[in-house]
């Protein structure tokens, strides 16, 4: 696909440990979020990307700080992986006021502006228009930035998924519509009511490169990834980048899913994208145990504080209420 | 409460299944559709069970398309079918507005009365549970502004059933508002036997000769929790009526109340600018300025999105308290 | 495409006389139309199909009189061709009382229910929802009968397209939805904002079939709707059939068209759609001119009737202006 | 009419490209998006020649996608730049109603005030010449009852620059209302060294001391007309008020006016069941209950999508004559 300069080399090394360490923060930060709400300590309701970790980590790689990400209802592994502080996220989850919304958007709305994540969305397909919007921007603007959507296999059957690849097209912007593919949306499995398997064969309906990548290889996210950024960044335009992926827990927490059997789940959960690099890692180089363990209990420790910092933060006056409402 | 007729306590969610079933089973045209309905039986679990009595034909889960959810019920109710939509939350109208306003609305006076349109869209609105903004809304004074359109907006199981019956059996669109906080609520409902309750007829919950108080959907149940207080703490009297419709509304019955008690209150938990409440008052204001004994109230939400903290949420929402204190301030 | 039963045959000769008998009755209609509205005595707005009377002939040939078809802001030909009185036609763009829309509708709104025409559109792609609505009703219903869309190039960069194909597709429903590419939406032309040259490329995205044909040529038209619609009436789903055509005037009477050249209009005036088929059906038998010349004849008496109907119709009384406003 | 700061004559759509002329050239993040504005001009000619002067980067047609449109916008909008948007016909909002309301309305409060939000979304409302149903609509109390908007309503061409050049200068979304049928009216228009119309700041347009016509948009100059034709024909004083912006509105100077007069018309082209008629009535009987003398009356559309036959659009439309009748009914 591109042919502009190698912005980004493939992954050196550490790169890898690193991408794999952005894959445990992500989970471990869903695990505990998962806990929290079950023991009713969030209010709201919650989204977890447990079982996705390599597309936000894969992608959010081939990204600098100053790039934009727009994301979905299930936007916290985005989130982390842009960047964001955990403790200022938790927050948010908690409806505090030191949250990076200041508790105003909770699960479905978190952002975190100053790493170049313009929100998660509780629309389907909301953040692909605004994505494009922000590449049409930085055109403007004429800086070296681009802009990522993330979106799900639900949302491409959405209207804004078709106008914004159209519109990405005719003028050449600098944006990746980089596609979760967790085979179901909510309760429906993609194949019963998506026309097509692979999202990615609808990038012809707007003469754009496409690329379906093993989803839950981070690697595999990074690279295809790092290509589209390259496409975009020098001045060639979209790409549609597909992830297979699986989502290993509900919809939401607390969804019983009874839509989807047992041993697609247990097939899944023996591609954990956590393992797989993990194990990918180890083969390559045993001495590294002690470095992943090292990160570990580096990630539990950012959490431990992520949840006191949540726990003891203020929430909002109510006093406040109309805050934020209405600009100007 | 109305109880007439009534002969076992449903909630509201099964007073729902319970209309959609029977009209199911007496109209072979009537037909559901909507994500998440078929397979899950509706994110609130109001059609459960539907598909196994009436077939996954006749109860559809859809693509996240919900222009073309409503596009091809307006083509299906053009085309001798009943469809009934089903939109996971009121604020997701917003992605079928064009649907529903330029087709929808408007297709029997552009095209001269040559259109039936038998055509109900149900959609959950209001808070619950900090669902945050994008899923909170109450959206209902826009489709009461849109001529060609019918709302309703029940409070009771009893009349989530027999709205939704009515809806269904209108020839006409009819955007049809269950209150998320609801779907739990339990209460008499009428057996099958039972005709549908008309659209356009407002139910009086209370009784009162001091102030009338006038809402609907989730906020009579403060409405009516505030004339108990006021009656049992200051002695006021409160007449609550519930609109149930909001296009057409009963006037009539407001009007014969205002007549009789000089104030009154209006209360939703829509934003107060621009809202339903407004028209409700400047209607009496047209109709009843003689009567009134002091300026009609309107309480609303603030100006604001919904926010997620629930302290925050709490502060934006219409309460009993604050419809005790409106009342105890009118003097 | 189809292997369904042969339920229309290739058009016999009478058939295409018809053929173009239908065109010449669309043509002569809009320009008296255009001539009407440029006296004055039209109210409203018109865009008249003058130059694609073969896309709504020919599709019109292939349905009966029951099948639907959803229209466009373009909608008078199909109107025509799928069999409504042109005097009451007529008399709705007058705004009277006696037109097919009582006067409520006019041109952008025409319509009539007696013919399976469910209306034009003022919105752009507002119909290809409506009609896999009424497909699915069909399917309910257990009837034979089709429907069919019309929509333009410039409607295919709207999201109400793409939901509604990938809407057909999934419950394969019968319906056409037919493309008149006229090379314009409005001021713009079709290459600039719509990502790929033939809308036909999208059905890839939908897993539906799809057809380029030359839209200027009735009988092409008539032969790709024809296969189309056993294939939709045999159950095997929906189909995208694209004809490329040329609109001879401006979008609206009274369009400057600055935005095209004369050269190009001359290539495709070359290409009129009427005179292609008169060619060939002179060519073929030349004592065929006698019945074209009666058919001239009959299709200028229909129309004075229908201007003479329209124009002596009363208006509709102002005190009726809330009938048809709400139904029931 | 204000004429302060006025230097020369100029129609609605002369101001318009005006005041975007002045406001991309003093300010290069601002640019203008919609369909056939470029090449054409917009369909009013309301964007003629700005492409030659600022290029086709920052003027820019697009395809028909108006969700697209204002998701862009919102999302160029959020990093940076200014956009000002285009809608052919407000009826369209429809197709990008999600993004006006769900995204750009909801944002600011959404993400706790990380974001500005520069946008202005115009869209050209209201009857003219028999545009029919889905092209004559005027649905500005939406957006009123949408927390988070601005809305606003010039009715000349000096209000047309001033607000638009406000709007640009707005760091919160806008949603400006141009009637089609003002575009070629012509009146005075303010030279480029005169501060932008604040929003939120309503303009008296007549003096008088019997009633008070309150009003926007198009339905100004009927006001006008009607107060001209009161004062002469029957020697009642009205005093019209010309809100210009919706929300915020300027409910004190309409209260000063009402605390004088004493009775209330208000008027507008939109249907009068749910209009911002009724907000503003609602209004005035909860701060100037006292000062009323009659019920206030409110004049607007009847319940019904706008047909196409002259006579029948005619019948619809609030004209001076009836706001003539209506005061004098009043008593
Ligand atoms: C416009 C809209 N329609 C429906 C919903 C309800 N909803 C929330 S998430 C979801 C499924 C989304 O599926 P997909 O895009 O595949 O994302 P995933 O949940 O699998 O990550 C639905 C239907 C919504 N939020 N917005
Ligand atoms: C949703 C919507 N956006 C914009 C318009 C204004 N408009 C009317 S026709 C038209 C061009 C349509 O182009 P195309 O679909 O190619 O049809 P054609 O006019 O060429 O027949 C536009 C932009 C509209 N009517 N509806
Ligand atoms: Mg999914
Ligand atoms: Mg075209």
């Amino acid at each position: 696909m591109a042919t502009g300069g190698d912005l980004l080399p493939p992954l050196a090394p550490v790169a890898r440990i690193t991408l794999w360490h952005t894959m445990l923060r992500i989970r471990r930060f869903e695990e505990t979020v998962e806990r929290l709400f079950l023991a009713g300590e969030l209010p709201g309701f919650v989204h977890l990307c447990i079982g996705q970790e390599a597309t936000a980590a894969g992608a959010c790689a081939a990204l600098r700080i100053d790039d934009y990400i727009t994301s979905t209802h299930r936007g916290h592994g985005h989130t982390l992986a842009k960047g964001a502080d955990p403790a200022r996220m938790m927050a948010e989850l908690f409806g505090k006021a030191t949250g990076v919304c200041r508790g105003r958007g909770g699960s479905m709305h978190i952002a975190d502006f100053s790493v170049g994540m313009l929100g998660a969305n509780g629309i389907v397909a909301g953040g692909l228009g605004l994505a494009a919007g922000a590449a049409m921007s930085i055109k403007l603007r004429g800086t070296a930035q681009v802009a990522l959507a993330f979106f799900g296999d639900g949302a491409a059957n959405r209207g804004p998924f078709h106008e914004s690849l159209n519109w990405a097209a005719v003028y050449r912007l600098p944006v990746i519509f980089l596609c979760e593919h967790n085979q179901y949306a909510s309760t429906t499995s993609a194949r019963s009511l998506t026309a097509v398997e692979d999202i990615a064969d609808r990038a012809v309906a707007y003469a754009i490169p496409s690329v379906v990548v093993d989803g839950n290889d981070a690697e595999a996210v990074y690279e295809a990834t790092r290509v589209a950024v390259e496409r975009a960044r020098s001045g060639e335009g979209p790409s549609l980048v597909e992830c297979k992926t699986y989502r290993l827990r509900g919809h939401y927490v607390g969804d019983p899913t009874t839509y989807r059997d047992r041993e697609e789940l247990e097939r899944w959960r023996a591609r954990d994208p956590l393992l797989l690099l993990e194990y990918r890692l180890l083969q390559e180089d045993p001495t590294r145990a002690e470095e992943l363990q090292r990160l570990r209990a580096a990630v539990e420790a950012e959490l431990e504080a992520a949840v006191a910092f949540a726990r003891t933060s203020p929430l909002p006056e109510a006093a406040s209420a109309l805050e934020y409402a209405f600009i100007g | 409460m109305d109880t007439i007729g009534a002969e076992r306590e449903l909630t509201y969610a099964e007073a729902t299944r319970e209309a959609m079933q029977e009209e199911m089973r007496r109209d072979p045209t009537v037909w559901l559709l909507g994500e998440d309905i078929a397979l899950q039986g509706g994110i609130f679990g109001q059609f459960q069970h539907l598909p196994q009595e009436f077939g996954f034909e006749r109860v559809v889960d859809t693509p996240i398309s919900e222009a073309a959810i409503v596009a091809a019920a307006v083509g299906a109710a053009l085309t001798g079918t009943r469809p009934v939509v089903d939109i996971h939350f009121a604020d997701f109208l917003t992605c079928a507005m064009d649907e529903v306003i330029n087709q929808a609305a408007k297709i029997s006076l552009m095209f001269g009365g040559q259109a039936r349109l038998p055509l109900v869209i149900r959609a959950p609105s209001g808070m619950v549970r900090s669902a945050a903004a994008q899923h909170s809304q109450s959206p209902e004074a826009w489709f009461v502004h849109t001529p060609g359109l019918k709302v309703v907006a029940p409070s009771t199981p009893a009349d989530a059933k027999g709205l939704l019956q009515a809806a269904i059996r209108d020839d006409g669109p009819v955007i049809y508002f269950e209150h998320k906080a609801l779907y739990t609520l339990r209460g008499p409902v009428p057996t099958a036997d039972v005709e549908p309750i008309p659209i356009g007829r407002a139910a009086v919950r209370r009784k009162g000769r001091d102030v009338t108080i006038i809402s609907y959907s989730r906020t009579v149940h403060d409405a009516m929790a505030a004339a108990e207080a006021l009656q049992s703490a200051h002695a006021i009297g409160a007449e609550v009526i519930d609109l149930r419709s909001l296009w057409p509304w009963d006037s009539e019955t407001v009007l014969r109340s205002v007549r009789k008690t000089h104030r009154v209150l209006i209360a939703h938990e829509a934003p107060r600018v621009g809202g339903f409440g407004g028209e409700v008052a400047a209607t009496l204001v047209e109709e009843a300025f003689d009567y009134l004994d002091a300026p009609i109230v309107r309480l609303g939400a603030p100006h604001t999105p919904i926010p997620f903290s629930p302290p925050l949420e709490q502060q934006v929402r219409v309460t009993a308290a604050q419809i005790v204190a409106a009342v105890r301030a009118m003097g």
